[in-house]
């Protein structure tokens, strides 16, 4: 893996940016809707340390682009996105053969750092909600021999599945907290941002293997 | 609603706001280099002194950046309007105020703010600095009082910065300060009341909004959903709903001791915060309760949000009215005349 | 537009703000025996010291009662809102602020209070209290230069109780209060604009008012017709167009020094002042003159309007700027922490 | 001439306060709209002193009329009001024996009173215009005999035409002269307040005299 990294933050530039009017309605709704300029603010300013990212390592890669993402667009996603990026990337760090095998591995510490980070637990209808399904069903599929492309289509319904049950879910944690009851019925926008960006990622697969 | 803004791009709004304090208060603030978000005391870092940093969304003035001054805080970043500053800034921040003592976050209990203070924080003590952290969170109406770390912060945060400042500034050590700091906030309480919503300037559509002839009780300086929907209310009646929360809550006891700050969340003139006072010192002189001091006045303000907040602070010991009547100055709040 | 105000009954705006006012600083103000309408410094009379005294409409805080203070008025009345005081009430406040040195009448020139002053302090003399007079013309749009006299006075006001005040406080006799008084008048020059308008309580409709997406140049505090109706213009157009008749007015020149006051009308943010003041800034430094001191905030209201005024004074001589320098303090500009 | 001047403030009290509305619009205009409300507010006071003067000179009953209006009605039209009542009632100062051949004193020395209380000239579009040719006309048509009846009707038809030759004046003085031009087509309030006063006492002489 060289610029993969690179190119899959490309891809979800590309296909999630153009979505963030569905995140800035669903934070409208149960939070204070500016998920949508946070992920065109914090993609934008990924694309523009791209260029000097190429050819470095993948750890470096994560890193130093999450920690852009959250300095352009700082919030609760923002410094979540950040988190998940140096601590998904801290697993491989500074190895130059990072692959498919390493995926699980940075999927399970991003998650950790975000719970470390953001002391919720699943079923507090945040995006760990769409996240921990997605990284189980891509471990399970590759340790049983699945392919890149088999597991990712895995890990996506697995998100798929786990944001749509945040609808019933009430919050118990940060903004949409305070609104108690009133936040069920709604889909929570950060896990349907990891949706996005993981659907985005599967293009990419789709496209480069 | 069109936008009634004195502004230029939506877009320059925070830094422009940043380099005009600046050029109004060159005596007083100075820019940390390299950073636009960000301001710090003149004579910072004090050798010796603990550091005070809080930061939040801009659109809030006086909060965050005005309450960086003598006997307040050292240092304050803000981050687009109603959003978080970002953790680079803060370390920057945390960075240029550190006098060898450490360093003392005090700001309202908002998850992009937490989260982001707590990595500037894990990042300061890698460069060998310690931070203490202090989250202001007096909304009684944002969580039951089991879930008081779930509270968000508003304009009882004031009082914290007095406080924690007062106690900076007389040299006590970061346990010391951070527990000053601990007391004054535990024993806030704030409830709001909005009567129109604001427009963030990037976006140009209203942010939230108060439907005509109505008003939103308890409802937060971002919009965060109150506890109540009603017609609008009468001062008195308001005050009245607000002591009759925020009271039991601490509880509030008969022979207490309190400080007082009426807060405009903008639009609402210094007159609708006097006839609100008129009756809440009623109410509060009624259950025994003596004031020692009164703020009247924008504390904590969402640009043009119609509406208010009332926030009493228990003293519950001569230390804190000690701290609490220290004199203090920050160009923002008192920049009026000579000193 | 349905009244978005936190009050009791409308008629009742005006006694409440003022009883929440004296019960909020009950160490630095108090009330003339009698009159609901009036308060004085608590040390007044001051034996041997000019009084000052001033008033107007009632819907401008901190105008009038505000500015009554150490350094700075020695008492205030107001009228109800946006109408003049009665002479009664002013020959209340002159007689329990002389001290036996005069008394000074600083306010607004608007008929309504120049007729009503002029009655009260042929009312003083007879009752053996020398009373003098300097009126507030400060806007440069309400009549031409040569027609000065006639001009109203916005916010600009604030320069002269700072300079006429130092110089009471410092114990100067009537003569020469009352020379610096006109002489911080004479040099200070003020234009504003208006984004909204302001429903009068008693009212309850829309005392005036100022079309969605539109701004009116020049607008007075009560709605009083401005020079020019525009689109929303940026905060550096409108710093343009205010200094480009500001400057030429007196004139300032390069060389000059200067004290600059940027006014919120009521609902217009600090932030956007700051924004407007980043520009002025910016032109008078081009010009070369120089800004000495800053004031940024609420000086002078017109209740929930939204708008800003700029008011430069020149300072002429090392007098005004020691005079301008010089501590005050009032509860309602500085109330903020112990001193 | 015992309570004739109560019975006069009284009329005026009745008539006039209906009106305000039509100060209010005149004054919202090309002045502050408050002038409805001035009215109302001055002429309450007024009636609520009114039983305490009963019996004294009307001196004493102008003055301290005036005053009230004033103290509960502060404002231009407030002011020049009762310096109006104040300078008329010293011509007769404690006298018992006042009457129908004072009014054209005690009418110039009001007006003499109003021009130096304003600073304000016949022609500067104020209230000066309607009461100066009242006078005129109220004087010379006593002079020349005619009954307290006739000089009134004589005063009214003046001061109804120099009300409505305001109309075309462009104001010099007080807030209408910020207006320049602008001021220019409409009837100025203080004179239409001054012409509904003289109007309701002629009704109150036909009805007592
Ligand atoms: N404590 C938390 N841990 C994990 N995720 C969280 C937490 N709090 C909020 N989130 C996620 O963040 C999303 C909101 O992000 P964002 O709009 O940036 O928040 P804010 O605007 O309040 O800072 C939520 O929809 C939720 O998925
Ligand atoms: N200098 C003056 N001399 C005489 N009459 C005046 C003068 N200025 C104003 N007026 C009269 O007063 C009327 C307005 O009264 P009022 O509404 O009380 O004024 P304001 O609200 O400006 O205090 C005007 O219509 C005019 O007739
Ligand atoms: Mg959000
Ligand atoms: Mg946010
Ligand atoms: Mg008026
Ligand atoms: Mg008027």
């Amino acid at each position: 893996m060289t610029d993969e990294v690179l190119g899959i933050f490309k891809a979800i530039s590309d296909e999630v940016v153009p979505q963030a009017e569905i995140l800035r309605d669903l934070d409208a709704k149960i939070g204070d809707g500016d998920l949508g300029i946070t992920i065109t603010r914090g993609m934008e300013a990924v694309m523009s340390v791209s260029r000097d990212l190429q050819g470095t390592p993948a750890s470096n890669q994560l890193a130093r682009s999450g920690m852009a993402f959250n300095r352009a667009a700082a919030s609760t996603f923002g410094v979540l996105f950040a988190t998940a990026m140096m601590r998904g990337g801290a697993v491989v760090k500074d190895r130059e053969d990072v692959g498919a095998a390493d995926i699980a591995a940075i999927g399970r510490a991003a998650l950790q750092g975000l719970m470390d980070r953001g002391k919720a637990k699943i079923g507090d209808k945040t995006l760990l909600d769409a996240l921990s399904p997605a990284i189980e069903a891509f471990d399970e599929a590759h340790t049983s021999g699945k392919s890149l492309k088999e597991a990712t289509d895995a890990a996506v319904d697995a998100c798929q599945a786990g944001t749509t049950a945040t609808i019933e879910m009430q919050s118990r944690v940060s903004r949409a907290g305070w609104l108690g009851e009133r936040s069920i019925g709604v889909q929570d926008p950060g896990a349907t941002a990891v949706l996005f960006m993981l659907q985005a990622a599967q293009s990419w697969v789709n496209a480069n293997t | 609603m069109a936008m009634r803004k004195i502004i230029n791009d939506p877009e320059l709004v925070e830094d422009q706001t940043i380099a005009g304090i600046l050029k109004a208060f060159p005596d007083y603030l100075k820019r940390i280099d390299g950073s636009t978000r960000a301001l710090i005391r003149a004579d910072a870092p004090v050798a010796g002194k603990v550091g005070i940093a809080t930061g939040g969304g801009s659109g809030h003035l006086p909060l965050f950046l005005g309450y960086v001054g003598k006997g307040l805080a050292t240092g304050a970043c803000v981050g687009n309007v109603f959003s978080s500053p970002s953790s680079d800034d803060m370390l920057d921040v945390t960075k240029a105020i550190d006098g060898g003592a450490g360093v003392l976050y005090l700001y309202g209990n908002y998850s992009g703010d937490t989260m982001n203070f707590d990595m500037a924080s894990e990042m300061a003590e890698v460069e060998g600095i310690t931070v203490k952290t202090t989250l202001g969170r007096d909304d009684v109406t944002s969580a039951p009082i089991a879930e008081i770390n779930r509270r968000r912060g508003v304009a009882g945060i004031v009082f914290g910065f007095k406080i924690a400042g007062a106690a900076a500034e007389e040299g006590r050590d970061l346990d010391a300060v951070h527990s000053v700091a601990e007391k004054a906030i535990f024993n806030t309480r704030s409830m709001g009341v909005a009567l129109s919503g604001t427009t963030i300037p990037a976006a140009g559509i209203p942010g939230f909004s108060v439907a005509e002839g109505q008003m939103e009780l308890g409802m937060g300086i971002h919009g965060e959903p109150g506890v109540e929907v009603s017609p609008l209310l009468t001062a008195d009646e308001i005050a009245g709903k607000m002591l009759d929360r925020i009271l039991p809550d601490l509880p509030f006891s008969s022979g207490d001791t309190a400080a007082v700050l009426v807060n405009s969340l903008g639009a609402t003139a210094p007159e609708e915060l006097y006839i609100l006072f008129n009756k809440a010192e009623e109410i509060l002189r009624d259950r025994g309760i003596k004031i020692h001091r009164t703020l009247v006045g924008e504390y904590a303000t969402s640009m043009e949000m119609a509406g208010a907040s009332i926030s009493i602070c228990k003293l519950v010991d001569d230390d804190m009215v000690k701290l609490l009547d220290a004199p203090a100055y920050s160009p923002l709040l008192t920049q009026h005349f000579g000193r």
